[in-house]
């Protein structure tokens, strides 16, 4: 029994026990208990993450001929960390207060479901990290998707359904992709092993590898949430329940990045994929997916820019962000797949963190609108300071860890020789860091409101994780190499020459980075600034908000003197015009294309007889399966090929 | 890697170097802004006088904690990021971190004086933020490219390196003159100076982000342009003319390259900030696309 | 219509009703003495036929000998390129606080600001009119103060104090040899 | 400038400075605070159209150091200019307590001294000392640009040699000034700004500073005390 099996099996066991006992008060704890012990045994297989060879999982299933067995590996190890790692703060902000008042709000049946869909959500990405081959890998898949269907699902709301809907049938989509992939990859390389899908690529010419390669982007994108199919994201994570949200924002889509760097890049192996060259275009796929990144990068952030509701806000972001790691991923060498990867880890830190602010000001004030906040800043302090801290970091500023991942990014681009690329992926950052501050401003900053006077700062089971969360995002800032050691270990996993670094960050000859003198220095100068500002000034008096320059004007609560609605005006007469939902009209084109296709399918069955029709089309279907050399119009030219072997 | 003490000294020197340099600069540009209406401008300390009295100002105000923090980060962050800028004879850290550490060193100032004036709750300094924030993403882009562009043509990323390159070649400005162009162009936003001033337009929004500040924090603000204007002059002239292989030559070019935005300053208007942004992203992106098109 | 053809056409017309009186003072100016009750007819007549569009103000003349307000409305004719002053007395009731009168606001859209200026003023309410509060005297609870009755420097006596004539500073300014050339008492013309 | 002599200015010397770098370089930011002012660019009444000339190219008020600053918080003088009527006077009122000290007026225009040509008219004030302390006068009505520079470089004498202490007046006798305030605005008149948590917090409180008009005052004044950064769960 190795410890993958203690950890699956332990996860399996308690899903069901939270099932079952998911109407008593203390499920709360409970789940917090489970998730603690799930991270032991994590890191009892942390040997993995400095290097370590595999860890199989005993328990193997064959069928028709296939053996399908789990295994754990660096990278699913680092991934499954960040997932463990995410649920428990998840655990803990759910068990305290926000739990007491959800259940009173809702049901407590509600709030049992709440922890179930949690635990199922952990336990099948668990199941997903572990796949040893491409069957067990869709097995996991399918898991996911529905897993994280029902944790959408619970808000009652008609909004939130809709996007649950919205986003099953997208992920029912991408998993009819994946599966056709699957059975092409079975049919040219006889088996769904990895080690002999890999070398069975090798005898494949280019054009299937290209079918294969698009299939599995489609499919395992539509996960991430990239630029053609990134309409579900925002709106369905949003909606899911507060402390839902946490995780769903964090993790949940990052295992379709997981599934692409596993199929394509260890499996299929970019160099392939860079030969691949698409027609009329000077652009290879690799460079085509890489741009797709960095489309991700820039249209979703600009989109969160004119959100007016903090959650839709944070929501964006995370589309946006996955755009980084894709194009991270998509640069071939070290430094970028190790920027990549490691802002997998830096981005679950700062999201988290984020919702779970959000979610406290929601609990506090009753609303994330930002034109029903303000000036909380005075009433809370603490949660204020973690949102600034996360919005450092989610805006890539140095000392916070995002910075680090971002760096590596634009330094693999610079080394890569790619100027488009590298300025897309600066237009993205400097949207985060402008929408970064207008949820910062909207919600705690400017003129407190009459009915915010008596707020009270969010409760200790709500502050507790987020300022966990804080000191990681800043720990993990100064000192990158903690996490670079994973990420380096994940690299080897994948056949990628792991990134050099120390403790401090990376040492190159072309300028390096090392953020333990960034951040002793930036703290010098905070040193230096603090003795300007207290030593050679003289004393200051803190005033009232009133007490403010309105040209002459007496303020008072009657006038609301506080600017948040609209909030870059100017920017917006340049850019408004550029937001013409472009792809909310592509769906809704492509809706009504199904649509009407199954009305006509619809009348034509209704036509005559029936009966007659149908054994008709068996018929045929029948003939053209039965026909060895079937001259019927083959989809693709790859096909043809499989088919003949 | 210099030796400890030297790092010390370092630390201390290059931001006083840097604010005595900035107070020279700002008398600079007063003196060519008088110049340039036909009046006598101020008397030579003046910079000086201003910052003593404001931080002798008996009384100030303050709206709360992270007002005053927000000042400590701006005036900090400009500190420390004199220390990455290499001065003739002196390193300081600039090969620990880039010149992407650089630019990203250089939000952060004006991200706590965002944060500092969000909480002032004044929507005049609200709007000069949003503004400020939009004229950064503006002037940001075409300084990334001619970055990108100059960290390719020099194959390395740290300033240090940068120079020595310039050192044994020509300077940058003769092998990347387009470069150079849009780079000027890009300084000339990073400034803040008059035609991309809208963030502190003094008719329309009573001096942006500076509405609430009185004695000390003004005198912070003062403090920070001198850095600006610094960091912008030695920026410039570390990637494009060659940093300086002595003192005096260093600081002949820094003040040239200074005062050529600032006399453009002075002749022109104030641009909306659409209209700044839309200008930024056209003319200047275009000529460093180019340039970097000979780079490659 | 040539504005003089305007001119004799209306000249003829008010000649013919009775109670109102006619004088034309030039070619350009005249000068209509009607009583309250009709004047807004009048104007209606003024702006609806004569081309009168334009009210450029209503003035008030304060009466206190024979206890009457005189409301003058000054109509412009871009035609007739003439100005006519309606004239009419309205009681000024000083008794009770405010004297009454109809609005025109319905006639001439500016006469609100004419009619809000007066009530602040004089202390005419205009019954109807849009906007009947202060916006100039603000800070002002006293009496309307351009009412001939009211006494502003009484009123400035007791509520302000005066500066002394040769305050401190002053003194000290002449002792550096500075302030007044000539001093007054000394100028012999 | 108005009966500041007989002020017992021993209330300020015995304690700690409030600023330690001015304790420590008192004769340099003396020099200094009299050779940068900042000038407040809000123009009361007639008097300030000549205010640009002294400005301009012509007589240059830069050359004295005087920059012109718009909002109150960051400006030394306020230049009222012209008459003052009543309801501009509650907004000079306003912009003075909201500059920060050391702070200076100079009533330009001979109706800030005596009511000038307006001495009889019912809305403005005739004198303006009575509201706030007033460092300098400048008579003519409409003083020439040279007069007006005359006036701020008296002023920059008064600061040198330690005269420019008027700002101080009106933390020490603000009943006072509020009683003859509350005489014109009515009693329901107040500011936003605390002045008497202000004279208390630095130490420029006497027993002239509350009286019976800021007794008044505390009746319907608003609470001022601003929102503390408190950590209530």
């Amino acid at each position: 029994m190795s410890v993958l099996d203690d950890l699956l099996l332990f996860t399996a066991l308690a899903s069901v026990a939270i099932i079952v006992l998911r109407r008593f008060a203390f499920i709360s704890k409970f789940s917090v208990v489970v998730y603690v012990l799930a991270t032991v045994l994590l890191i009892k297989m942390s040997a993995l993450g400095y290097g370590g060879e595999a860890v199989y999982s005993s328990f193997t299933v064959n069928v028709l001929g296939q053996v399908l067995q789990w295994r754990f590996d660096a990278l699913s190890w680092f991934f499954a960390l960040i997932t463990l790692v995410v649920a428990l703060f998840t655990a803990l902000f759910m068990s305290g207060a926000w739990g007491d008042k959800y259940r009173k709000e809702h049901s407590k049946e509600a709030y049992g479901l709440l922890q179930v869909a949690l635990i199922l959500n952990v336990l099948s990405m668990l199941v997903l990290l572990a796949s040893g081959d491409l069957l067990s890998l869709f097995i996991g898949w399918e898991l996911v998707s529905w897993a994280s269907f029902m944790m959408m699902a619970l808000n009652p709301d008609k909004v939130a359904r809709k996007a649950a809907i919205k986003y099953i049938v997208y992920a029912m989509a991408g998993a009819m992709a994946i599966l056709m992939a699957i059975a092409m990859t079975y049919n040219m390389t006889g088996s769904l092993d990895y080690v002999q899908v890999m070398q069975g690529m090798a005898q494949l010419n280019n054009s299937q590898i290209a079918v294969l390669v698009s299939l599995y982007a489609i499919g395992f994108g539509i996960k991430m949430g990239v630029i053609p199919f990134h309409l579900w994201q925002a709106t369905a994570y949003a909606e899911t329940p507060g402390a839902g949200a946490v995780f769903m924002g964090a993790i949940s889509a990052r295992m379709g990045l997981y599934a692409l760097i596993l199929v394509i890049v260890q499996i299929i192996g970019l160099t392939r994929v860079a030969a691949i060259e698409i027609p009329y275009t000077f652009l290879d796929m690799q460079n085509a997916l890489a741009w797709v990144g960095a489309l991700t990068t820039i249209i979703p952030t600009y989109i969160a820019l004119k959100q007016n509701d903090a959650r839709y806000l944070l929501a964006w972001h995370g589309v946006g962000q996955g755009g980084y790691m894709l194009l991270g991923v998509m640069i071939a060498d070290s430094i970028g797949t190790a920027g990549g990867i490691m802002h997998v880890f830096n981005y679950a830190t700062y999201q988290a963190a984020l919702f779970m602010t959000v979610t406290a000001v929601i609990y506090r004030t009753g609303t994330s609108n930002f034109s029903k906040l303000g000036g909380l800043v005075t009433q809370m302090p603490l949660t204020f300071m973690v949102m600034v801290v996360s919005i450092i970091g989610l805006a890539g500023i140095p000392p916070m860890n995002g910075f680090v991942s971002k760096w590596l990014i634009y330094r693999a681009l610079l080394l890569d020789g790619q100027p488009l690329l590298f300025v897309a992926a600066v237009i993205g950052t400097l949207g985060t860091i402008l929408s970064v501050y207008k949820l910062v401003h909207n919600t705690f900053l400017g003129q407190l409101r009459l009915e915010h006077q008596d707020v009270r700062e969010a409760p200790l089971s709500m502050l507790i994780p987020m300022l966990g969360l804080a000191i990681i995002i800043f720990a993990t800032g100064v000192m990158p190499g903690v996490v670079l050691d994973w990420v380096a270990a994940a690299q080897i996993a994948i056949g990628i020459a792991p990134v050099e670094h120390n403790l401090g960050g990376i040492e190159l000859v072309q300028g390096g980075l090392n953020m333990i003198w960034v951040t002793g220095v930036m703290f010098y100068g905070f040193a230096v600034g603090a003795i300007i500002f207290y030593f050679l000034g003289g004393k200051s008096k803190h005033i009232h908000q009133y007490d403010n320059y309105a040209g002459g004007h007496f303020l008072t609560s009657k006038v609301r003197y506080h600017y948040s609605n609209h909030f870059y005006a100017g920017l917006m007469h340049l850019i408004g015009g550029w937001y013409r939902n472009i792809f909310i009209k592509l769906e809704y084109a492509l809706v009504s294309l199904v649509s009407f296709m199954s009305q006509l399918s619809e009348n034509f069955y209704r036509s005559s007889q029936p009966a007659m029709l149908v054994a008709a089309i068996v018929m045929l279907a029948l003939w053209y399966i039965m026909s060895a050399d079937g001259s019927a119009p083959v989809l693709v030219q790859g096909l043809q090929g499989g088919m003949s072997k | 890697m210099t030796s400890v003490t030297e790092l010390l000294a370092e630390l201390l020197l290059m931001p006083f170097i840097a604010f005595v340099v900035g107070l020279a600069m700002v008398l600079m540009y007063r003196k060519i802004a008088a110049r340039l209406q036909r009046r006598i401008g101020p008397p030579l300390l003046q910079p000086i006088y201003d910052i003593v009295k404001l931080y002798g100002k008996e009384t100030q105000i303050s709206h709360g904690l992270i007002h005053d923090i927000g000042l400590v980060m701006a005036v900090g962050g400009y500190v420390a990021a004199e220390i990455f800028l290499p001065v003739p004879g002196m390193d300081g850290i600039a090969d620990k971190g880039g010149i992407i550490t650089l630019s990203y060193v250089l939000m952060v100032p004006s991200l706590g004086l965002a944060l500092g004036v969000g909480q002032c709750a004044n929507p005049n300094g609200s709007i000069g933020i949003s503004r400020a924030l939009t004229a950064m993403l503006a002037y940001d882009i075409p300084f990334i490219i001619v970055v990108f562009g100059v960290a390719t043509h020099y194959q390395s990323t740290s300033l240090v390196g940068m120079i020595e390159y310039q050192q044994i070649h020509q300077w940058g400005i003769f092998e990347m003159p387009l470069l150079a162009v849009a780079g000027l162009f890009a300084l000339q936003g990073m400034m803040g100076k008059q035609p991309f001033e809208i963030y502190v337009a003094p008719a329309e929004i009573a001096t942006g982000p500076m509405v609430e500040m009185s004695g000390k924090y003004m005198g912070g603000l003062f403090v920070m342009q001198t850095f600006q204007l610094y960091t912008a002059g030695v920026l410039y002239t570390s990637l494009f003319l060659g940093g300086g292989a002595n003192w005096f030559e260093f600081l002949v070019k820094i003040f040239i390259v200074v005062a050529i935005p600032m006399s453009v300053a002075l002749v022109f208007p104030r641009y909306r900030t659409e209209d700044m942004v839309r200008i930024m992203w056209k003319w200047p992106v275009m000529v460093a696309l180019i340039g970097i098109a000979f780079v490659l | 219509m040539k504005c003089d053809e305007i001119n004799a056409w209306l000249d003829a017309l008010l000649s013919e009703i009775n109670e109102i009186e006619v004088t034309r003072k030039s070619e350009r100016r005249v000068r209509v003495d009607v009583p309250a009750s009709s004047l807004p007819a009048l104007l209606e007549l003024l702006k609806g036929k004569a081309s009168y569009v334009h009210l450029s103000a209503i003035s008030c003349v304060d009466w206190p000998g024979d206890e009457e307000f005189e409301l003058v409305y000054h109509c412009w004719s871009y035609e007739a390129k003439s100005l006519l002053s309606a004239h009419t007395r309205i009681p000024r009731n000083s008794a009770e606080e405010f004297a009454h009168y109809v609005s025109v606001y319905d006639i001439y859209k500016p006469a609100a600001f004419f009619e809000r200026d007066i009530y602040e003023m004089f202390g005419v309410y205009f019954e109807s009119s849009p906007y009947m509060e202060k916006f100039i005297l603000t800070e002002w609870n006293g009496p309307p103060p351009m009412r001939k009755d009211f006494d502003a420097e009484a009123y400035v006596n007791d509520t302000f104090n005066w500066a002394d004539y040769h305050p401190q500073w002053l003194q000290d300014i002449e002792e550096e040899g500075g302030g007044i050339a000539i001093r007054p008492e000394d100028i012999r013309l | 400038m108005s009966k500041i002599g007989n002020i017992p200015v021993n209330a300020q010397n015995g304690k700690k400075r409030t600023n330690p770098l001015a304790g420590v370089f008192d004769e340099l930011v003396q020099f200094c605070q009299s050779r940068s002012m900042f000038m407040l660019h809000y123009c009361t009444g007639c008097g300030a159209i000549e205010l640009p000339p002294a400005m301009t190219s012509r007589f240059d008020m830069e050359r004295l150091g005087i920059q012109p600053m718009v909002t109150p918080r960051q400006a030394d003088i306020l230049l009222i200019t012209g008459y003052v009527s009543v309801k501009t006077l509650k907004r000079v009122i306003l912009t003075y307590e909201q500059m920060q000290s050391p702070k200076y007026v100079i009533g330009i225009c001979s109706c800030t001294v005596n009511g000038g040509m307006y001495w009889q008219s019912y809305a403005t004030a005739k004198v303006l000392n009575e509201y706030l302390p007033v460092d300098v006068y400048i008579a003519g009505c409409m003083p020439r640009p040279e007069a007006v520079i005359e006036g701020l470089r008296r002023l920059m004498g008064n600061i040198e040699n330690g005269k420019g202490i008027a700002w101080k007046d009106y933390f020490q006798r603000y009943d006072h000034y509020l009683g003859n305030q509350q005489h014109l605005f009515g009693n329901d008149w107040q500011t936003p700004t605390d002045i008497i948590g202000e004279a208390r917090h630095y130490g420029l409180e006497t027993e002239q500073t509350c009286g019976e008009h800021s007794r008044i005052l505390e009746q319907h004044q608003q609470p001022l005390e601003p929102y503390k950064m408190r950590i209530k769960l």
